[in-house]
């Protein structure tokens, strides 16, 4: 056993070696290769260790995930941020109030999948996981919507990146206060939302106060509120006019994407 | 750096192996050293992956943070680390001596203290970094730590500081150590590379020493090609064994090139004046024991405008000091004065030991010494000098011209009529001399800092260590 | 104009130089580093030429010792997302304080919205638009795509994030990962941030220029933004990028005016890798490294931090055993003496001082004496 | 002429006007701007209101000429110069109507004004001066300040923000970006807590010729700017005897038809004590002499004796080759550093860069070439290799960053290109 040790050990070692040198004269092929043997070598030794039989990782797949789809538990997220937001503050809404599961990875591909299901059988479903709208009308990056929300909400104008932050950070802070929550995710979610609204904090590094932080939201939201809501009528009344329902749902290709399209 | 330094470098090149520029060795060297190689994540400021440290070269304690960017394992990791540097570190502190003080009270210092090596000025750093994110830690409160952890924050910054000490022996970067004892055939840049400079004043230089996988890097960085094909997929994989072995594997070459270092520069006999300056380490160490067992609160994020001036002018002193002490402990490093004409060295050819000056009450012995040199002398007359072969001397330049020094003998030659024996250098005895004095008065007093004046700002808030210091969160 | 004309020739022959080898596009941290070591004749010529010196350097044989760990470029990645996060929420937060950014300010425009061919309309468009119409027109504008002419090239360069603050003056936001500790971070972490930046700023000036706008305002004080501490929270500093872009210039002026260089070169000259279909250089090694040795180049040990050909040349130092090895301190220490035996020659008395070294001979001897004297 | 003298008289009034109304006024002095001047005048108008004042200069020798300068103008007011125990004042000093010197205050009796070094002041304690000036206070470091600042209520700092800036032994990195940091000067840090103290500027260089005013302000002073107190003809520099037409003789004709002149030698890496160079800055200060030359200026015509003649180099070791060089000793042979606030006819510089391969920060350092370039009332001589130019070409710029230090002007490179370019009209 040992010595099968020490074998895998210097075999280990001298792929380690075989990949760095390769990957110094950048030869992506060798280091391909050597990686593959490594990997498997490093399994094996793994195995010997603990004594479990070598296996590829497998993903630890907590029974919750099974009640609630991915896809549920973002549109969870979203129905309680009410505006536009990224990935990892669905993931943490989620996290911090539905004792959720899902990590940012899992959303990147989620956004293609529902248009995949839109094209194949349009309004199949009650709702979509969809994408905001750029002034281009183009699909925002990184920006999830729902399909069930007016398109004012789902566009974005100058002055909304700022505005759905304060929409979120005021649903936030309302729903710590309704389920008077003290945990402790939802709170950490809270202080990091806090510190860049002006006069969300007291100073302190407690907990802020989240009847402080909304009134906080609200107040700097006045100020955009106005030329936002402009800015967002007029995108969508475009939208409205210039796109077919998918496009509505998850963009306009921007000219790059329909060369790359034609290229196929 | 001097020409003679350069010599010494252009001599190592043409013959491949470092060339001495001391005699002597210039640090103390604890007979019981606490050997410390911290690795850090890349990209990170002071996020630990794993440290190799012990005072047994036989057998080094191995520390990893197998997950670095957990918080919890982070201080799980310092708090190991506490298990091993506290009582290390307390193992001096009971040991002391009572000390008398000419108008103050006595007060006690160790009989010895701690020495902490690391490879080089970036070990230094991290570790003065690793002191600052830990030392202002609470044991409650939101993110609690171990008792230990804040302590060793502060044991580290202390040790931190003390580096940036001239003269200070109590942590040394054994990088810097060599290269004041030995010079090699490359840059002082390239000096910075653990292995290499071992390797040049060892058996020659080799390129192996730039090669990561033969010598991994000393630390505190790792190499980035490690980091990203063995590194990177062992923590994937969630084996801890795999990180602590991955860990090892660029630890334990250091571990070894690190007690190299040690047996090279205790081969070195000690300088005159180091256990000197070690002794003001020990009284040191046993200031900063009693200020913490005094639960004074830990070190201020930086020096106040008293404390930042008082400091200054401690390190210069210190730094004149060395100075001094390294030329008159070695004359490999007075040779460097000896070159520029600060300093000369020859034999004495004729001396009036019974001269004096003034008339009367004021007249004074003033033995006179004529000494053939061959150094460029570029002192002016009456220029005052001391020798290292009679340190209690003090003498002034008469007259120098043509390789023949006359000086004067002012001070060190005994009270009497005569000068007392042995004070001045027999005709045919080699002697040498040089401007550099180490009589320093010294500094004068600066006002209590809540005394600041206007100028400075006025007097700063009391400091202390708030929840924003404890609470950091740490990523 | 005679000085189109002049630039005209010398890119063709610069282009000549590189051959069929593809160009190496400038990035703002190339341009940066262009101020690295302007004495080196080979690195000027390369940079001019546009020749990955990276590449060449791995064809050689000495591959350059740079790399970023896998780590360090997670790190970076996931601390600008952070910044730029919920519309810039942390940006923003920053800016308020440091800049006092009236809270109204808060429109944000993603260039990148835009298909890539498009990107440097647009952002010439909404900076347009930006000068003429004050800040109602937007206060953030995210991966802008800028441009700088190098030697006769145009260099494409995006910056992390523009922003534009009221008061008519832009600022340009420097984006890094390395941690700001108790008001202070590593100087030269900062000042490599800093030159890169005055790169943006210039050509953002440029920029505002072409389009007859007063490029002043284009501020000097950049805003970096680091993680503060040991926490994830983002810190703003205003660092003053004004030496920077004096020394830029002084650069750019200099890529200009290659001539001087350009006329030495032998014909044949050629730093041609000859790449194949998929990229590999196919230049007979040996054939290379010949050319690049009729170049002269400038070694010094500072060289293993900035330049990608180091080990190339401080192998060909090794081989000419010059001083320049030990740094450029002992260099110039030796005076007029630039290689290790002759030094040494004067030292030991085995040679006798040329025409102006008898000093240096003098104090050479007087050194080897002296180490004689103390070492036995 | 007058209208030109009415504005630096305007400055001084509203400094002595600005001191009852803050509790510091700074002074910004230009080479030769009459700085002592206005610390006499000042020292004056202040004990002209009874309160006692105390002055701070920084060396012995900028003590015992402030005590000379105020006993000459102002007789009737008593000095009380504090020293050192091993210090020995100079005969002219002890002959001074109503100056005493001593070790401690005691010994002073109770004069208007007492005068020591910043050194001196900092063992003075429990007792505290209505006002105080502090001389030369660019070159001070903000920590002597400190050790000092309780002694006094209000103050006004007199000083060259050109010249070079304080150092020490020991690395600063620590306290680099702290408002007090004790490395910087003294006016850097009273200033940084004290933003909106009164900033004057003396506009007129009196020792400056029109020659060199426009020069060293370019370089040194671009935002400021000041201007010569003299216009060309105002001053001028005679040879009364011929030349042999050397290089040297052709040197010094240039530089006494226009103030300037660069002696270059052949372009050469050098070692420090170039012999060459050396050789060439001791011929030129030997045939000054030899030639006879007499300046003649507003304040009438006099030979230029040795001791009107100062050499000046960067390194100590360049000033002793230079001094082995046979110089005789009435000259002044010196480093940047210890001719600071000097003033001579005639200087002869070694080019700091001169020889050299790379600069350092230390020979870039803009406060280094103007002291040298700035000492002089008639016409300044240098001595460079050729070379310089390309040398600051090929000059890699890596200078580390710190966060929170106010960048510092003129920039060393810039200062350095701007004289070099200048010298290069003169060169011979």
């Amino acid at each position: 056993m040992s010595d099968r040790l020490d074998d895998l050990e210097r075999r280990i070692d001298e792929l380690r070696a075989g990949v760095r040198k390769a990957m110094r004269v950048r030869d992506g092929a060798t280091a391909r290769v050597l990686r593959a043997e490594l990997r498997s070598a490093e399994r094996a030794w793994d195995a010997l260790v603990s004594g479990r039989p070598p296996q590829a990782k497998e993903e630890p797949q907590p029974q919750k995930a099974a009640l609630v789809t991915v896809r549920e538990q973002v549109h969870q997220g979203l129905r309680l941020l009410g505006a536009a937001a990224q990935p990892r503050l669905i993931v943490a809404v989620s996290d911090a109030f539905f004792g959720g599961t899902i990590r940012s990875s899992q959303l990147t591909s989620l956004r293609r999948d529902e248009e995949r299901s839109f094209r194949s059988s349009p309004f199949g479903r009650p709702y979509y996981l969809c994408a905001a709208l750029t002034d281009r009308l183009s699909p925002a990056r990184g920006l999830l919507t729902l399909s069930t929300w007016p398109l004012e909400r789902r566009v974005v104008g100058p002055l909304s990146p700022r505005v759905d932050f304060l929409t979120c950070a005021i649903a936030t802070a309302t729903a710590i206060e309704e389920r008077d929550s003290d945990d402790e995710r939802a709170l950490r979610l809270l202080v990091r939302m806090a510190r860049n609204i002006p006069g969300a904090t007291d100073g302190t590094l407690g907990p802020p106060d989240p009847g402080r932080v909304a009134a906080a939201a609200r107040a700097e939201l006045l100020v955009h509120a106005e030329r936002d809501t402009r800015d967002r009528a007029e995108l969508a009344e475009r939208a409205t006019a210039q796109l077919g329902d998918a496009a509505r749902l998850f963009g306009a290709a921007t000219l790059s994407t329909i060369k790359k399209e034609n290229a196929k | 750096m001097s020409l003679l330094t350069s010599l010494a470098r252009l001599r190592a090149l043409d013959e491949g192996i470092a060339q001495p520029v001391a005699t002597v060795r210039h640090c103390h060297l604890s007979a019981r050293p606490m050997v410390f190689i911290p690795l850090k994540l890349s990209g990170e400021a002071a996020a630990p992956l794993a440290a190799m440290l012990g005072t047994d070269r036989a057998d080094p304690a191995l520390l990893v943070v197998t997950q670095p960017r957990n918080r919890d394992l982070r201080f799980a990791w310092a708090a190991q680390v506490a298990e091993v540097l506290l009582p290390y570190i307390e193992g001096f502190m009971n040991d002391t001596e009572t000390v008398e003080r000419k108008n103050t009270d006595p007060y006690e210092r160790a009989i010895d203290a701690p020495q902490l090596i690391v490879p080089n000025q970036g070990g230094v750093a991290f570790t003065r970094l690793l002191g600052r994110s830990t030392r202002f830690r609470r044991t409650d409160g939101p993110y609690p730590v171990p008792e230990s952890v804040p302590l060793l924050g502060r044991w580290l910054t202390y040790l931190g500081e003390r580096a940036a000490y001239p003269g200070s022996s109590l942590m040394l970067a054994a990088t810097e150590e060599l290269g004041r004892h030995w010079a090699s055939g490359q840059s002082s840049l390239e000096d910075a590379n653990l292995a290499a400079l071992l390797a040049w004043i060892t058996t020659g230089p080799t390129d192996e020493a730039e090669d990561p996988l033969i010598w991994p890097p000393a630390g505190p960085a790792t190499d980035p090609g490690f980091d990203a094909e063995v590194l990177a997929p062992a923590m994937e994989s969630g084996s801890a064994e795999r990180v602590t072995e991955a860990l090892r594997t660029q630890l334990e070459p250091t571990w070894r090139l690190m007690w190299q270092a040690i047996d090279l520069l205790a081969a070195l006999p000690e300088g005159a004046s180091v256990a000197q300056r070690w002794e003001q380490d020990r009284g040191s160490f046993s200031g900063m024991a009693v200020h913490i067992a005094e639960g004074a609160p830990p070190q201020a994020r930086r020096d106040g405008a008293v404390a930042a001036a008082a400091r200054l002018a401690r390190m210069e002193r210190a730094q004149a000091a060395y100075d001094v002490q390294r030329a008159y402990d070695d004359p490999l490093v007075m040779a460097e004065y000896r070159l520029t004409g600060e300093a000369f060295a020859g034999e004495v050819i004729e001396t009036v030991p019974d001269n004096t000056e003034g008339e009367g009450r004021s007249r004074k012995l003033r033995p006179l010494v004529v000494i053939k040199t061959d150094d460029p002398v570029r002192l002016p007359p009456g220029t005052t000098l001391g020798t290292p072969q009679r340190r209690s001397q003090g003498a002034e330049l008469v007259e120098a011209a043509e390789g023949l020094v006359t000086l004067k003998i002012t001070k060190g030659m005994g009270r009497g009529r005569t000068a007392a024996p042995g004070a001045v250098p027999e005709v045919g005895e080699r002697v040498c001399y040089t401007s550099l004095t180490d009589d320093f008065q010294g500094s004068p007093a600066l006002p209590e800092p809540e005394a600041t004046p206007w100028t400075h700002g006025g007097p700063p808030q009391e400091y202390v260590p708030d929840d924003e210091d404890a609470q950091e969160e740490w990523s | 104009m005679s000085g189109l004309k002049r630039e005209g020739d010398h890119v063709h022959r610069l282009d000549a130089l590189r051959g069929t080898t593809p160009q190496q596009p400038h990035d703002a941290r190339a341009i940066a580093a262009l101020a690295a070591n302007p004495g080196c004749a080979r690195r000027a010529l390369m940079d001019g030429a546009g020749i990955d010196k990276d590449a060449a350097a791995r064809h050689l044989g000495f591959p350059a010792p740079f790399g970023q760990s896998p780590f360090a470029i997670t790190r970076g990645n996931m601390f600008e997302a952070l910044v730029k996060a919920d519309g810039c929420a942390e940006l923003l937060r920053m800016l308020r304080e440091v800049l006092g950014l009236p809270v109204a300010e808060v429109s944000y425009h993603d260039v990148e919205n835009v298909g890539a061919h498009l990107r440097h309309a647009h952002t010439k468009a909404l900076f347009d638009r930006a000068a003429r119409e004050g800040h109602d027109a937007g206060t953030l504008y995210d991966h802008p795509l800028l441009s700088l002419r190098i030697a006769g090239h145009t260099a494409y360069l995006e910056p992390d994030v523009v922003a534009f603050q009221l008061g008519g003056r832009f600022h340009i936001v420097e984006i890094k990962s390395f941690a700001v500790i108790d008001g202070q971070a590593d100087p030269a972490a900062v000042a490599a941030a800093a030159r890169q930046a005055a790169v943006y700023v210039l050509a953002l000036r440029n920029l505002l220029e072409e389009l007859g706008h007063d490029p002043l305002k284009v501020s000097h004080d950049v805003v970096l933004v680091c993680p503060e501490n040991f926490a994830n929270r983002p810190v703003a500093t205003l660092v003053d990028v004004r030496k920077q872009l004096a020394v830029l210039r002084r650069q750019l002026a200099r890529m200009t005016t290659l001539d001087r260089l350009l006329e030495g070169l032998p014909d044949d000259l050629s730093f041609d890798l000859l790449p194949d279909e998929d990229g590999r250089p196919t230049r007979p090694v040996a054939e290379l490294a010949d050319a690049l040795h009729r170049t002269t180049a400038r070694y010094a040990p500072d060289c293993l931090s900035t330049c990608d050909l180091c080990f190339f040349c401080r192998d060909e130092a090794r081989q000419e055993g010059a001083s320049d090895l030990l740094g450029r301190q002992v260099r110039d220490e030796l005076g007029g003496v630039a290689s290790v035996a002759e030094a040494l020659g004067l030292a030991d008395g085995s040679r006798d001082p040329a025409e102006g070294q008898e000093e240096i001979a003098r104090l050479l001897r007087n050194a080897e004496r002296l180490r004689r004297e103390c070492l036995n | 002429m007058t209208t030109e003298q009415l504005a630096p008289e305007q400055v001084i009034r509203n400094v002595l006007a600005d001191l009852p109304r803050h509790r510091g006024v700074v002074v910004d002095s230009p080479p030769g701007a009459g700085k002592s001047t206005l610390v006499v005048r000042a020292a004056a108008h202040i004990a002209a209101t009874g309160e006692p004042l105390m002055i701070v200069a920084q060396t012995n020798e900028q003590v015992d000429d402030l005590v000379a300068r105020i006993s000459d103008k102002h007789p009737h007011l008593t000095v009380g110069r504090l020293s050192a125990g091993g210090y020995v004042p100079p005969l002219r000093m002890l002959e001074l109507p109503g100056v005493r010197v001593g070790t401690r205050i005691q010994d002073l009796g109770d004069p208007d004004i007492v005068i020591a070094t910043a050194d001196k002041w900092a063992w003075i304690g429990d007792r505290v001066w209505p006002w105080a000036i502090v001389d030369e206070a660019y070159q001070m470091r903000s920590d002597k300040l400190l050790r000092i600042a309780g002694l006094f209520e209000r103050a006004l700092f007199v000083g060259d923000p050109g010249q070079l800036d304080p150092f020490s032994i020991v690395d600063g990195d620590r306290w680099s970006g702290l408002s007090w940091d004790p490395l910087q000067s003294a006016v850097s840090v009273l200033l940084r807590h004290n933003p909106d103290l009164p900033v004057h500027r003396l506009p007129v260089s009196w020792r400056l010729p029109a020659s060199a005013a426009p020069v060293v302000s370019q370089a040194f002073y671009p935002f400021t700017g000041f201007r010569s107190g003299t216009n060309h003809g105002d001053r001028w520099l005679e040879l009364s005897t011929g030349g042999m037409g050397t290089v040297h003789d052709r040197a010094l004709e240039e530089a006494a038809r226009s103030g300037w002149a660069l002696l270059e030698l052949p372009n050469r890496h050098t070692v420090r004590t170039d012999g060459e160079a050396v050789q060439a800055v001791a011929l030129l200060a030997e045939r000054l002499l030899q030639r006879g030359a007499v300046a003649g200026s507003e304040q009438g015509e006099r030979p230029v004796t040795a001791d009107r003649i100062a050499v000046g180099a960067a390194h100590r070791d360049q000033v002793a080759a230079i001094r082995a060089a046979g110089l005789p000793p009435e000259i002044t042979v010196d480093t940047a550093n210890r001719l600071q606030g000097r003033e001579y006819d005639v200087t002869i510089v070694l080019h700091p860069l001169s020889g050299r391969r790379d600069a350092t920060a230390f020979h870039l350092e803009s406060g280094r070439l103007c002291v040298l370039a700035s000492r002089h009332r008639h016409a300044c001589v240098v001595v460079a290799r050729a070379g310089i130019a390309e040398l600051l070409d090929a000059h890699p710029s890596a200078e580390p960053v710190q966060l929170g230090v106010p960048v510092k002007f003129p920039d060393g490179w810039e200062a350095n290109q701007s004289v070099l370019e200048h010298l290069s009209r003169h060169r011979v």
